[in-house]
């Protein structure tokens, strides 16, 4: 990953950083198979709103868009769509291999192989999907990174914006689509 | 009208919304056992509101902004008429109607922010809103009507002190059982809770008015929020259940009023908005007139 | 007071012969000349019982009679600087003009009527040169239609006044309509035929039939005049026929409930249907003037049940909501008028966004309807306020529902076209329309600038009415500084106004403090990740109420009820008329045969 | 099979003078068709009853240099799915459309030209792109197609340095 200042936080974001990381609503974009293992932490076995996360609706009001598996060259466009329209500080947490590596769609044509060339991401969850308790300690941990202030995606998004937008173009060629079906 | 009102108006906002938003709290714990899991701290709620004051936001035109301090300012107002235990910062503006009809300033400054943000959805969740409050408020008009006729007085703390001092049976409730049940009813549309809340559905219509909503104007929508049910558990409150003596009884007595509604809600289903018309034309208007008769033509429940 | 009669009349002609030459000049006269004649009528105000005649029309300044000349004379005054932008899309530009100013002389001539005649020729001036103007909008049905149903009630108010003169011996209106306390029978008639003429022109539910016709096709500049104005007419007559006709005494004897004898009973439900019905038909409507037209009919009906009232209360509510609604309602029309302007349309699902472009008319709609929904602070409330309190007070149950009904109601129907029109995606076909012209926006602001005054101060009109209310002998409404005590309660408005000042103030505080927020496109909305790039696919103004509007959709309306009973008297007059003029001669010989045995009989008696 | 099944069989053989293969499903038949007269089989078929065209799709056989076209029928009455598959040349696979017998294989076209590169002259929207959005690359489910290539290139992976948690670093100035 890459290094991490230490001082460079004003009071007015640590105190922030406190409430974001207590209070950690999602967008739920199940683009994958990964979705499924988010019921079972929400539900009364590992109840994630005790760490205060819940889902939401739309990205203008969720503070972290979660992957929730491979990502296809058209759901990516609506992803990166997506993550553009939620407000700063939002973090990305990308589930599953497929996320990390590419998983077993590694040859594919249609699914790219690494989140992070397109999107910042915060925090991966390792595993093919990874279960709800692995899910529930990398929510602790990104509660904790949140806390601490290194959970910093979306700066680094916005200072090498002209990176990722290259890496976007080339591997997608464009993200808004006008089309037959997009008029 | 002098400083020491606006004081003590801006002191009732204030401690409305926190009593409200730490029994929001509380409730969302008491959800979390009903569904048997433990639910998150009882300050979570107001970790949410200031999470969202923290974040940044966008606008889509004064419009948008507008409508929401509008909405705000209006429910702020009526916080300030509210009679609560007796105590009022303004005293002779708690008229049933003031407050009912400055409540839709709240809603319709909603509204008009939400449609001004020229989502689909919010206009649709908005056309779902005031078709809901068409339906629960006519109901409800009855009960206040039959009331009014019945004690010659519109202000909300005349009626409550009217009550108050003979125990438990001097409640409107048990003198006036339909007109009760009705406004009980009435108090889960005006929520917004289960039964009726397909204005704000999240699956169906992504949150319906509050689709555009992010950062600062988010809190907002959530304090306006929280303020509008501490005024409208606390009209019903002061109608039926007497309002309270002291601050203490008062509270209690608030608590346990939402927290009935919110068990009630947690296991409801979600009605669509047109069998929500329906239902609130048949069975409530229905108990409302015949409330509404007995009392006018046979003098029952003096 | 016949110095402005004779003084109208002239410009009456100047601005004809002025439009002819010029129209838009024609026009701009018209502007000065209502200024002049609401100047002229205001400086009248404490002259009141000065009787003066002209030839044979005599004429009385009463306060009612002022109160309702000053209401009508504002709306006439505001909506004339309209005139001059609609002069290149009139048929008749000069006989547009003159006609204006010969319905308005119509109108005040019926305010300050003394005697019976009067009264009977000014409604009949009002009435055909109102019908003359709709005439120059879309339809010549419209027209018709209006014409006809104010037939009905010119011919009802023919009948009550010779009725009257006749039993009554004086022509003179207070004296004449007394008399009938000794004749009962009587009354009941002459009241029946001088409510019924009433009823035509506020529009209640039978008759309301012309009024969405005659607003929706009238010219723009026209239809708030006709809804502010020409109405108010009919709420006229019903005064006359519940306060100086002695109703509640020549129906005093019939059935009583809660204290309303029957007939008038009735008739305050025909108003409270009229609510429904209004509130029913307006949040159907796709077309913002023809909404506008219903919810006159709907607010018709809280005019009609707080005049019939005559307490203390829902009296002076009934009286001040043709105020509030006169101003509410001109100005909603005058803003969605400038909007056709601009745009060319008044559909709603036409329009879009027009606040990005169009700001200042966008707020003056926003104040008109959060009037004439009845909301604090401004003007509607104190008059709906005071309508309900009425209600409470004698426990009439259903004209409480109903009433609750409209306003609640009004909350959706008003709300549609703010949505439809102003808000929501800018098309990009209005994307270079301008704010309306200057002169539009100057008469728009002073209607709104007039409700919010109401609203904050409603001391004002009060006083008049509780002038009024003496002058009837009915306890008047007590008013002291700007709260309006009543026995069911009291509300002070500046406090309600101040509070909601202080409330909004607080917020805007806490909004700045809070760090800006980024300014974003409309077009940047969440559509579900999904790419939509042109705004009228993503502008929801069609079918705003769909669900609510499924419930009623199968309700049979009035109109095809009409519609059969004109089929079947022209099948009648076919039939009648075959007996006289057929082609085969033996129907000739019937005839003649048949007069020829009534006159040897006749000759033989 | 049934005796009523099996004279409509020889009637069906007899009129279109081809075999019908029977297949492992149940009411399952197969029919070779040359892609002459592919067009009177549909039609006929369709007359007969096989109203609904369920599915066209097109087989890769490289070795062979040909594509195969599956056009899968299904009759109502007696539930039978009939195949009628034909060879294309894979150089220059041409074919004229079957929507005027079937209108809804328009969209099964445009699909088999977007991931075969079969051309069906007198559909007029066959070349417009369906699934795939900005494709920049030969058909993809031919088979001399090479996904792994195409993916390396078009989607880059970096290596992850095996650190599995951020260290903070003091910035000393």
């Amino acid at each position: 990953m890459h290094e991490v200042q230490k001082n460079d936080r004003s009071l007015w974001e640590v105190v922030g950083d406190y409430f974001r990381a207590n209070s950690i609503w999602m967008k739920w974009y199940c683009t994958g198979c990964g979705a499924i293992e988010m019921p079972p932490t929400m539900t009364s076995r590992f109840d994630m709103e005790q760490l205060g996360m819940g889902p939401m609706a739309t990205p203008r009001q969720a503070d972290v868009l979660l992957i929730t598996g491979y990502l296809s060259t058209k759901t990516l466009r609506r992803v990166i769509y997506s993550y553009e329209q939620m407000q700063d500080p939002k973090y990305v947490v990308g589930f599953g291999s497929c996320t990390l590596n590419g998983g077993i769609y590694y040859d594919s044509y249609a699914t790219i192989n690494q989140l992070d060339k397109y999107l910042p991401v915060d925090l991966y969850i390792a595993g093919c999907m990874p279960r709800p308790e692995a899910i529930m300690n990398s929510f602790g941990e990104l509660i904790e990174m949140i806390k601490k202030g290194e959970a910093k995606g979306w700066k680094h998004y916005k200072e090498n914006h002209e990176w990722y937008k290259a890496n976007q173009m080339d591997s997608l060629g464009e993200v808004i689509i006008h089309d037959e079906f997009h008029e | 009208m002098t400083l020491m009102n606006f004081i003590y108006g801006f002191l009732a906002v204030l401690g409305a919304f926190v009593f409200q938003t730490s029994l929001t709290g509380i409730n969302r714990k008491v959800t979390a056992r009903l569904q048997k899991r433990r639910g998150p701290k009882w300050y979570q709620q107001f970790i949410d509101i200031f999470k969202a004051f923290s974040k940044s936001s966008i606008t889509h035109g004064w419009v948008y902004d507008f409508g929401a301090i509008m909405a705000l300012g209006g429910i702020a107002a009526t916080v300030i008429f509210i009679p609560v235990a007796g105590m009022q910062a303004f005293p002779g503006l708690d008229n049933i109607f003031v407050i009912s009809y400055v409540l839709a300033v709240g809603m319709l400054g909603m509204a008009m922010s939400a449609a001004g943000s020229g989502n689909p959805w919010a206009s649709i969740g908005v056309s779902r809103a005031l078709t809901n409050m068409l339906a629960y408020d006519i109901p409800f008009m009855v009960v206040v009507f039959t009331l009014i006729y019945q004690h010659n007085t519109g202000s909300v703390s005349e009626l409550a002190s009217i009550q108050q001092g003979v125990g438990i049976l001097g409640w409107n409730f048990f003198k006036l059982p339909l007109g009760g049940i009705v406004s009980v009813i009435a108090l889960f549309g005006m929520l917004g809770k289960k039964p009726f809340d397909s204005f704000i559905a999240p699956a169906e219509i992504a949150s319906g008015p509050m689709v555009e909503y992010g950062g600062k104007q988010l809190g907002m929508m959530f304090t306006l929020h929280e303020l509008m049910t501490f005024i409208e558990v606390s009209l019903i409150l002061n109608l039926f259940f007497g309002g309270g003596e002291t601050l203490l009884i008062y509270m209690v007595k608030y608590a346990i009023l939402y927290t009935f509604t919110n068990i009630v809600s947690g296991v409801m289903p979600r009605f669509k908005i047109d069998q929500a018309v329906t239902f609130f034309y048949k069975v409530p208007l229905g108990l409302a007139f015949i409330q509404g008769l007995l009392v006018i033509y046979l003098g029952w429940g003096y | 007071m016949t110095m402005i009669f004779i003084f109208l009349g002239l410009s009456l002609l100047l601005s004809y012969v002025l439009s002819r030459k010029q129209p838009t000049l024609g026009a701009y006269f018209t502007i000065i000349a209502s200024l002049a004649g609401l100047i002229s009528v205001y400086l009248l105000r404490n002259s009141v019982g000065v009787t003066e005649s002209f030839y044979y029309l005599n004429f009385q300044i009463t306060t009612i009679g002022w109160y309702f000349a000053m209401i009508l004379l504002t709306v006439y005054f505001t909506s004339a600087f309209f005139n001059p932008f609609w002069m290149d899309e009139l048929i008749y530009p000069a006989a547009y003009n003159s006609l204006y100013l010969l319905s308005l002389v119509g109108t005040i001539g019926l305010f300050f009527a003394q005697d019976l005649m009067t009264l009977f020729i000014c409604w009949e001036t009002a009435v055909w040169s109102s019908m003359l103007i709709v005439q120059q909008g879309k339809s010549r049905q419209a027209a018709w239609v209006y014409f006809v149903i104010s037939a009905i009630g010119s011919m009802s108010t023919l009948f009550a006044v010779l009725l009257t003169m006749y039993l009554s011996g004086t022509s003179e209106i207070t004296g004449a309509l007394t008399y009938f306390t000794t004749a009962p029978v009587a009354g009941a008639l002459v009241f029946g035929a001088f409510i019924l003429a009433g009823l035509t022109k506020i529009g209640i539910f039978p008759f309301h039939v012309w009024l969405p016709l005659a607003h929706g096709s009238a010219p723009h500049t026209f239809s708030p005049v006709l809804s502010g104005g020409l109405v108010k007419m009919g709420a006229y007559i019903a005064y006359l026929s519940v306060a100086v006709f002695p109703a509640y005494q020549v129906f005093g004897d019939s059935l009583k409930i809660q204290g309303v004898p029957l007939p008038i009973y009735g008739l305050m439900i025909l108003g409270a249907a009229s609510i429904v019905y209004g509130t029913l038909r307006a949040i159907q409507q796709e077309d913002a003037k023809r909404l506008l037209a219903y919810s006159s009919v709907a607010n018709g009906g809280y005019i009609l049940i707080g005049i019939l009232m005559m307490d203390q209360m829902a009296f002076a509510g009934g009286l001040m909501h043709l105020l509030n609604h006169a101003v509410a309602s001109a100005a909603a029309f005058l803003a969605i008028a400038a909007v056709a302007k601009r745009t060319g349309t008044t559909k709603m699902s036409e329009l879009g966004g027009i606040i990005h472009r169009m700001p200042i008319t966008y707020t003056v709609y926003l104040i008109a309807i959060i009037s004439m929904a009845g909301i604090p602070p401004m003007g509607g409330f104190v008059s709906k306020w005071l309508i309900f309190q009425g209600l409470s007070e004698k426990g009439l149950i259903l004209l409480a529902t109903a009433a609750a009904f409209g306003s609640i109601g009004s909350y959706m129907y008003v709300f549609r076209p703010l949505s439809a029109v102003f808000l929501g995606q800018l098309a990009p076909k209005y994307e270079h329309i301008k704010e309306a012209n200057p002169v539009m926006v100057t008469a728009m602001l002073i209607l709104t600038a007039m409700s919010l005054l109401l609203g904050v101060l409603p001391n004002l009109v009060l006083k008049t009415i509780a002038k009024i209310q003496i002058e009837l002998g009915i306890n008047p409404i007590i008013v002291n500084g700007t709260a309006t005590l009543t026995e069911n309660g009291s509300v002070d408005m500046l406090q309600v106004f101040t509070v909601f000042g202080f409330g909004f103030l607080l917020i805007l505080i806490l909004f700045m403090v809070l760090p800006k927020s980024r300014r974003v496109g409309l077009m940047d909305t969440y559509t579900s990740a999904e790419f939509i790039h042109t705004p009228e696919l993503l502008h929801y103004g069609h079918s705003f109420y769909a669900p609510f509007e499924r419930l009623y959709e199968k309700w049979p309306s009035v109109l095809p009820l009409y519609k059969r009973m004109s089929m079947k008297l022209s099948e009648l007059g076919e039939w009648a008329e075959s007996f006289f003029f057929h082609p085969d001669p033996n129907r000739a010989v019937l005839w003649i045969v048949v007069v020829a045995i009534v006159v040897i009989i006749g000759g033989a008696q | 099979m049934t005796n009523s099944m099996s004279n409509w069989i020889e009637t069906l053989e007899k009129d279109l003078g081809v075999e019908v293969l029977d297949s492992p499903a149940k009411l399952q038949y197969f029919i070779d068709v040359e892609h002459t007269n592919v067009h009177q089989t549909l039609a006929y078929l369709r007359h007969v009853g096989f109203t609904q065209m369920s599915l066209l799709s097109c087989i890769d056989w490289i070795e062979q240099g040909k594509f195969q076209l599956i056009c899968i029928l299904m009759n109502w009455e007696n539930g039978v799915h009939m195949l009628v598959r034909t060879m294309l040349d894979r150089e220059n696979p041409e074919f004229t459309t079957i929507t005027d017998i079937y209108p809804g294989a328009v969209y099964y076209e445009r699909e088999i030209h977007e991931f075969f590169g079969v051309h069906f002259r007198g559909n007029p929207t066959y070349q417009k792109p369906l699934f795939l959005e900005r494709w920049d690359d030969m058909p993809p489910l031919r088979k001399d197609f090479d996904p792994q290539a195409y993916s390396d290139s078009k989607f880059p992976r970096r290596e992850h340095p095996h650190v599995f948690k951020t260290k903070v670093v003091e910035v000393t100035e």
